[in-house]
């Protein structure tokens, strides 16, 4: 289980996050909504401590990873996987994910890279290329693959379906729903693209200005028209 | 307005602090005015000299001011020279010809002394022959063979050489080369400048039509000589004269042996000194050979000699130096060096001149002096000084001698000549002068 | 105290006059300092000119217009050859022919200035560092090249004689200061004649137009050329601007050190100069001149304290660029406006406490 | 034809040692984006070390792996301390830095060591090889330069390809946001860069020395002509780095033999502007063009 509690972090004089409570519970995908500059992918940086929170705490499986230098996440089993663009551009598909697989979560079994070229069967096809010359959405599969490379029990995804085609994002959100049953995910899925979140979520979180102003369960969510409107514009 | 006052403010005080403190940094008192001339006192004389204590050229040379200091120290603790004490002032001009111009600069003006003595380097002193000599400054003893030190005294009245010039160096080198190596094909390496130029000048008078390849080199350049060796190498030559100093004579020797070039090596005397190269060599090649072994791979090497130096300790000279020098040397020198030798040498005739001068020494006076009876000095050189009103030339004359085991072993007696075409003729006339049992000259 | 300003407004409003105003008074009393000093030190004043000179260029390339030479040294030693050419042909013992060395220097640069700017104005960064440095090294070889240039030992330089001045500057000097001019006091008068020049037309030119385009490509080039400025023209002529400067400066130089020699301009000069306007502020002309001034004076301060601390005469000789390595290091670590920029808001400070009386301006925040 | 021979060889030589001294600035390049204009004072340093353990007896190989050993403890120091508050700001900032910090090396040498020449010994004979009773331009010591040079390389490649290590590195170098969040301690492996950078310094600086002369200043000439081998073969690529070594050797060998020694400068420089100016990328990068 993953928590975060009255958690707050700053830009300057900008708050940018403004006491954020949520709990993400096991197996399931709990999707983080809201405007662009809501705070949704500071939420995501303070958590991994590339923002530093101002005040709260953050919990994984009850144990306070407040603070916890970034490079440290993986080895307590959580993943932030960063935007499409987050791939190492200059290394090669199998370095990208030879490189996920060096600081796994403590006390986990290694996973081959096979297995991801299993799941994400594209990427098998495209193993020695540089990360540089794939696809939008081959990056995409790329940084979960390497992110589950590590391990890890909590996924943080940050904005998958960017920059995608509606077929693109669609596909790597099937996949992502069969992970969350086959590897028993925690996934923080971060999304401006709320229809698309909430049809595989299975509770959702709306950001405003820092703020939450929802928290429900996906269904309730995307019944709820005028949040919708106000919010999640859909 | 308060932007334009702020910064004559800030003008202002960037300059007064400038001054200030530029004024406590040479507060130093002017020179009491008893003296008869700038730098003398009744009780003292100030002179001073730019070396190279670093750089390309200053292995061996540094050693030079050393044996001047030690030979004052030894005069001045006998009373000094018509009651005066000798004080030498020392710097360090890298090599770097601007730099002997920075530092004459700060010994005329700052440390206000009253004459150049030894000064070392062709292009280094050639940098600040004419401000000596607008300003009215003795330049006597000028540490190199350079002919523009006494070949025109009405051009430079001022400055005196000491050592064999590099022409006659050449000439000598080159008769001895044309009448016994006949069918040598000849290389010259030179250093490029007037130190080379001149070596050449004597050099071809004899050898023009014997000398294959000329290969220069820039002294503070490049330490790879391989490209110049590899000339030498594929025009034939089988004979290198070597108008260069010290450390490029080791130099040449591992670039020589890198590119397989075998040959003869004649080097002029201001870059042969065994011990120095031996020294460099062995710390160069292959290992660690204790410097003693290295001078074994000068042997074979020629050069000229025209002072005793460190390999004839039974010297009469040497002797005396040897004696100075255990007794006033300063800690951490080690031991007597044909370099401190020449120092010496060179402090000997200073106070030669002095002593000749008499109690009133005034800038002038002393060029007078150099002038009327600088040519019957006896002194440690093995041929006499050319000084007269028309030539201020230092000595006359060397020796062609050979190494072997660090030692020099004479292939000729002294011969004596003079630049241009002056025949060349042996002479052993000085090279029996003794010192004075009290070692300082009367 | 009111009354002299308004007086004075007329000139503090044009900031040409008001440059010039503040050059004369600085003038006068560097020449009141020349006058009272020893020979020696006069000999630093000049050096300290012509170092000022250097760095005044240098500062307006790197602190406006952002880019950074380390080919100045090589920039002075194509001013020092051209003006010792033209005095060895002119014979160099009089006014007119000092004058025609100096400009024919600062001409020569000019186009030296223009041929280096273009493509230095393409690179930047470490690249225009590594080319400024090689041009640095490349530069004083050629001298080893053509004859003329003298070779490894150089050029001497004729010196200007006191004595064939014509008598009207040799009488004011002599108004000015009771005593006769001769060949150091007036390098050093020469020096800083031409250093208050330079400045005024160096701080003129970085309040001109000019100079808000330099400022402007050095914040943001790429802003700077969608509002139009053409980023190549305007890097090429502060290069060229700064080059003329270092022609100056070493046309100076020539005449001060008397040799015009390869050994004199080396990578250690230009990064002197770097040093120097590093440690007054980048872009600041007070600055560049603070900085000449430690590069004349300090070599002789931090030999003294090297030789107290026990070193050797050579030992400490090296104590100096140690300083200048630990200026440039510590300016960018802890002080990156240099020492005039970090004072600049201590001053404003204490002018506009005491000026609060009278100010009628209201405070900047 | 013989002399051509020579110059090659000997240029060959200078080429390995300048592509040692390339590799390091590219090494610190691809992992902090600065170029280390104070590597040739770091090399110095650990040469003069070297020669101080030389001539207390210490064994030549010893005193080999001490100057490789000060050298990876300089950089790593150097990063941590100096080099770490201007990573990633004004690149102006750097360079001056690196400037400042190769003075400072270069006079607290001088002050420590003193200013004279000395010589150097090389671990193995400087005499011309000789075939039958000609001999050839190459040294026993030119061939192990040039077999370390080599060796150093294979070991750079070995590692940035073969080993979880050298992935680290090189992640850390590319993109170290991305790096941290996948656990990599990035500034960990940005020291590892400038202090293996260091060291490959010091071994360019140990061959350099060998059989020659040394005084503070003898590596001058490689802040440049380092330099000059790393941009020909583009900053980023370790193999470019090393050809564009081998390239400026020879060509400055074939000036100096041919032309003058004093015109190599002037040529270096015209092969640096030629290259900036045409090929901004460097001779042999892959790489997308980049802003110079």
């Amino acid at each position: 289980m993953f928590a975060v509690e009255e958690l707050s972090a700053a830009y300057g004089p900008v708050k940018a996050l403004n006491g954020v409570t949520f709990t993400a519970a096991r197996g399931q995908v709990t999707a983080v909504l809201g405007a662009n500059g809501a705070g949704k992918t500071t939420l995501l940086r303070t958590v991994s401590g590339l923002v530093r929170s101002t005040a709260g705490t953050v919990k994984l499986n009850g144990k306070d990873i407040t603070r916890t230098a970034t490079e440290k996440l993986t080895s307590y089993g959580l993943s932030h996987v960063p935007e499409g663009r987050g791939v190492i551009a200059e290394l090669t598909v199998t370095e990208n994910l030879r490189l996920g697989g060096l600081h796994r979560a403590t006390g986990s079994e290694p996973m081959p890279v096979g297995r991801v070229f299993e799941l994400f069967p594209r990427l098998g096809e495209r193993r020695e290329a540089t990360a540089h010359m794939l696809s939008g959405g081959e990056r995409q599969m790329l940084v979960i693959g390497r992110a589950l490379m590590a391990r890890p029990s909590v996924l943080l995804l940050d904005e998958p379906s960017l920059g995608l085609a509606p077929r693109v994002v669609s596909q790597i959100f099937d996949l992502l729903r069969g992970l969350v049953q086959t590897e028993e995910l925690t996934v923080v899925l971060v999304e401006q693209n709320a229809r698309s979140a909430l049809s595989i979520a299975d509770h959702g979180v709306v950001l405003n200005l820092g703020k939450v102003v929802a928290s429900a369960p996906a269904a309730e969510l995307a019944a709820d028209e005028q949040l919708r409107h106000a919010y999640l514009g859909f | 307005m308060r932007t334009t006052a702020r910064r004559a403010v800030q003008a202002v005080c960037v300059l007064t602090t400038a001054s200030l403190l530029a004024a406590c940094g040479a507060g130093k008192e002017r020179p009491s005015e008893d003296g008869t001339a700038v730098g003398v006192t009744d009780t003292t004389i100030k002179v001073g000299a730019h070396f190279p204590l670093t750089g390309p050229a200053a292995p061996g040379y540094s050693e030079i001011p050393s044996g001047h200091q030690a030979f004052y120290e030894y005069v001045n603790d006998a009373g000094g020279v018509h009651g005066r004490k000798i004080e030498m002032v020392v710097k360090d001009d890298a090599y770097n010809p601007t730099n002997t111009s920075a530092v004459t600069n700060d010994m005329i003006l700052q440390d206000e002394i009253f004459a150049m003595v030894a000064g070392l380097g062709t292009p280094t002193h050639r940098a600040v022959v004419q401000r000596l000599n607008d300003d009215g400054i003795p330049d006597l003893f000028v540490s190199s063979g350079s002919l523009q030190w006494g070949d025109d005294p009405k051009k430079s009245p001022m400055t005196f050489g000491w050592q064999p010039d590099y022409e006659i160096e050449g000439k000598i080198i080159g008769k001895y080369v044309k009448e016994n190596m006949p069918d040598a094909k000849v290389g010259l390496f030179l250093q490029d400048d007037d130190f080379g130029e001149d070596g050449e000048k004597g050099a071809r008078q004899f050898l023009d039509s014997q000398i294959v390849d000329v290969q220069k080199y820039t002294p503070g350049g490049s330490t790879d000589f391989s490209p110049q060796m590899s000339s030498f190498k594929s025009k034939g030559v089988d004979l290198v004269l070597g108008f260069n100093t010290p450390s490029y004579t080791a130099l040449s020797q591992i670039a020589a042996q890198g590119v397989g070039f075998k040959s003869k090596w004649f080097y002029s005397n201001v870059g042969s000194d065994p011990a120095l190269v031996g020294g460099l060599l062995a710390s160069m090649t292959k290992g660690k050979i204790p410097a003693e072994q290295g001078v074994k791979l000068m042997d074979g090497m020629m050069t000229t000699e025209y002072i005793p130096g460190v390999d004839a300790p039974e010297d009469e000279w040497v002797k005396l130096w040897q004696k100075v020098w255990d007794n006033y040397s300063k800690k951490g020198d080690e031991k007597l060096t044909n370099y401190r030798i020449y120092g010496m040498s060179q402090a000997y005739t200073f106070v030669q001149a002095l002593q000749a001068n008499g109690k009133d020494l005034t800038r002038e006076s002393i060029v007078e002096t150099l002038e009327k009876e600088g040519g019957s000095f006896e002194g440690p050189g093995l041929a006499p000084f050319r000084f007269s009103e028309d030539s201020h030339m230092g000595i006359s004359g060397t020796s062609v001698v050979e190494i072997k085991n660090g030692a020099s072993e004479p292939l000729t007696p002294v011969q004596v000549t003079d630049i241009g075409d002056a025949p060349i003729e042996e002479d052993d006339s000085a090279a029996s002068d003794a010192p004075p049992s009290s070692g300082i000259p009367e | 105290m009111e009354r002299l300003r308004s007086l004075l407004r007329p000139v503090t409003s044009v900031p040409l006059a008001r440059h010039v105003l503040v050059a004369l008074i600085a003038l006068v009393v560097a020449m009141a300092v020349i006058g009272s000093s020893s020979q020696y030190l006069q000999t630093r004043y000049a050096e300290m000119a012509y170092f000022a000179i250097a760095a005044g260029g240098l500062t307006l390339l790197t602190g406006l217009s952002g880019q950074l030479s380390l080919g100045h040294g090589a920039l002075m030693a194509v001013g020092a050859y051209a003006a010792t050419l033209v005095l060895e042909r002119a014979g160099g013992e009089t006014l007119a022919d000092v004058f025609l060395a100096l400009l024919t220097a600062i001409a020569v640069c000019a186009v030296v200035g223009v041929v280096v700017g273009v493509p230095a104005a393409r690179l930047h960064g470490p690249y225009i560092a590594g080319a400024t440095l090689t041009l640095a090294v490349a530069v004083p070889r050629l001298a080893n090249q053509w004859e003329a240039l003298g070779g490894e030992q150089g050029l001497q330089v004729p010196v200007p004689r006191a004595s064939e001045l014509p008598a009207w500057i040799q009488d004011l000097i002599w108004f000015f200061t009771a005593v006769e001019i001769d060949q150091y006091s007036f390098l050093a008068y020469l020096g800083w004649l031409l250093l208050a020049i330079t400045f005024v037309a160096l701080a003129n030119l970085s309040r001109s137009r000019v100079g808000r385009r330099w400022r402007a490509v050095r914040d943001d080039d790429v802003s700077a050329e969608l509002a139009g400025i053409h980023l190549g023209r305007a890097r090429v002529v502060a290069f060229t601007v700064s080059a003329m400067c270092a022609g100056l400066a070493g046309g100076l130089m020539a005449m001060n050190v008397r040799l015009t020699a390869p050994g004199a301009f080396t990578i250690t000069l230009s990064l002197t100069l770097l040093a120097a306007v590093v440690l007054g502020g980048l872009g600041s002309l007070t600055g560049a001149l603070i900085g000449a001034g430690v590069l004349a004076f300090l070599p002789h301060f931090a030999t003294d304290l090297g030789e107290s601390l026990g070193f050797s005469a050579t030992q400490a000789a090296e104590v100096t660029p140690v300083v200048y390595g630990l200026v440039l290091m510590l300016v960018i670590l802890l002080a990156p406006a240099g020492i005039v920029g970090s004072l600049r808001p201590l001053l404003a400070r204490i002018s506009s406490r005491t000026s609060s009386l009278g100010a009628t301006k209201e405070k900047t925040p | 034809m013989q002399q051509f021979l020579d110059t090659t060889l000997g240029g060959l030589v200078l080429g390995a040692v300048y592509a040692a001294f390339a590799l390091a600035l590219c090494l610190i390049w691809r992992s902090t984006r600065i170029v280390n204009f104070a590597q040739a004072a770091m090399a110095m340093v650990t040469t003069y070390i070297a020669l101080s353990l030389i001539n207390a007896d210490v064994p030549y190989w010893v005193a080999f792996v001490a100057a490789l050993a000060a050298g990876f403890g300089l950089g790593a120091l150097i990063e941590r301390v100096i080099i770490r508050p201007v990573e990633g700001k004004a690149e102006l900032n750097a360079v001056i830095l690196t400037l400042g910090l190769f003075m400072v090396l270069h006079g607290l040498t001088a002050i420590t060591f003193g200013v004279q020449h000395r010589g150097f010994p090389a671990p193995v004979s400087t005499n011309a090889i000789e075939v039958g009773d000609t001999s050839i331009g190459i040294t026993p010591f030119g061939i192990l330069s040039i077999v370390v040079v080599a060796v150093v390389m294979a070991g750079l490649v070995v590692l940035f390809r073969f080993t979880d290590l050298g992935l680290r590195m090189r992640a850390s170098a590319f993109n170290g946001e991305v790096s941290r969040l996948l656990g990599v301690r990035v500034g960990r492996m940005l020291t590892l860069g400038w202090a293996l950078a260091a060291a490959v310094g010091a071994v360019a600086g140990m061959l350099i020395a060998g059989g020659d002369l040394v005084n503070p200043s003898f590596m001058d000439p490689f802040v440049i002509y380092g330099f000059i081998a790393a941009v020909l073969g583009g900053l980023d690529s370790p193999l470019g780095s090393v050809i564009g070594g081998l390239i400026l050797g020879l060509s400055l060998s074939y000036v100096t033999g041919y032309v003058g020694e004093h015109l190599a400068p002037l040529v270096a420089l015209g092969i640096l502007m030629v290259v900036l100016l045409v090929r901004p990328s460097g001779l042999f990068a892959a790489a997308a063009a980049r802003r110079v």
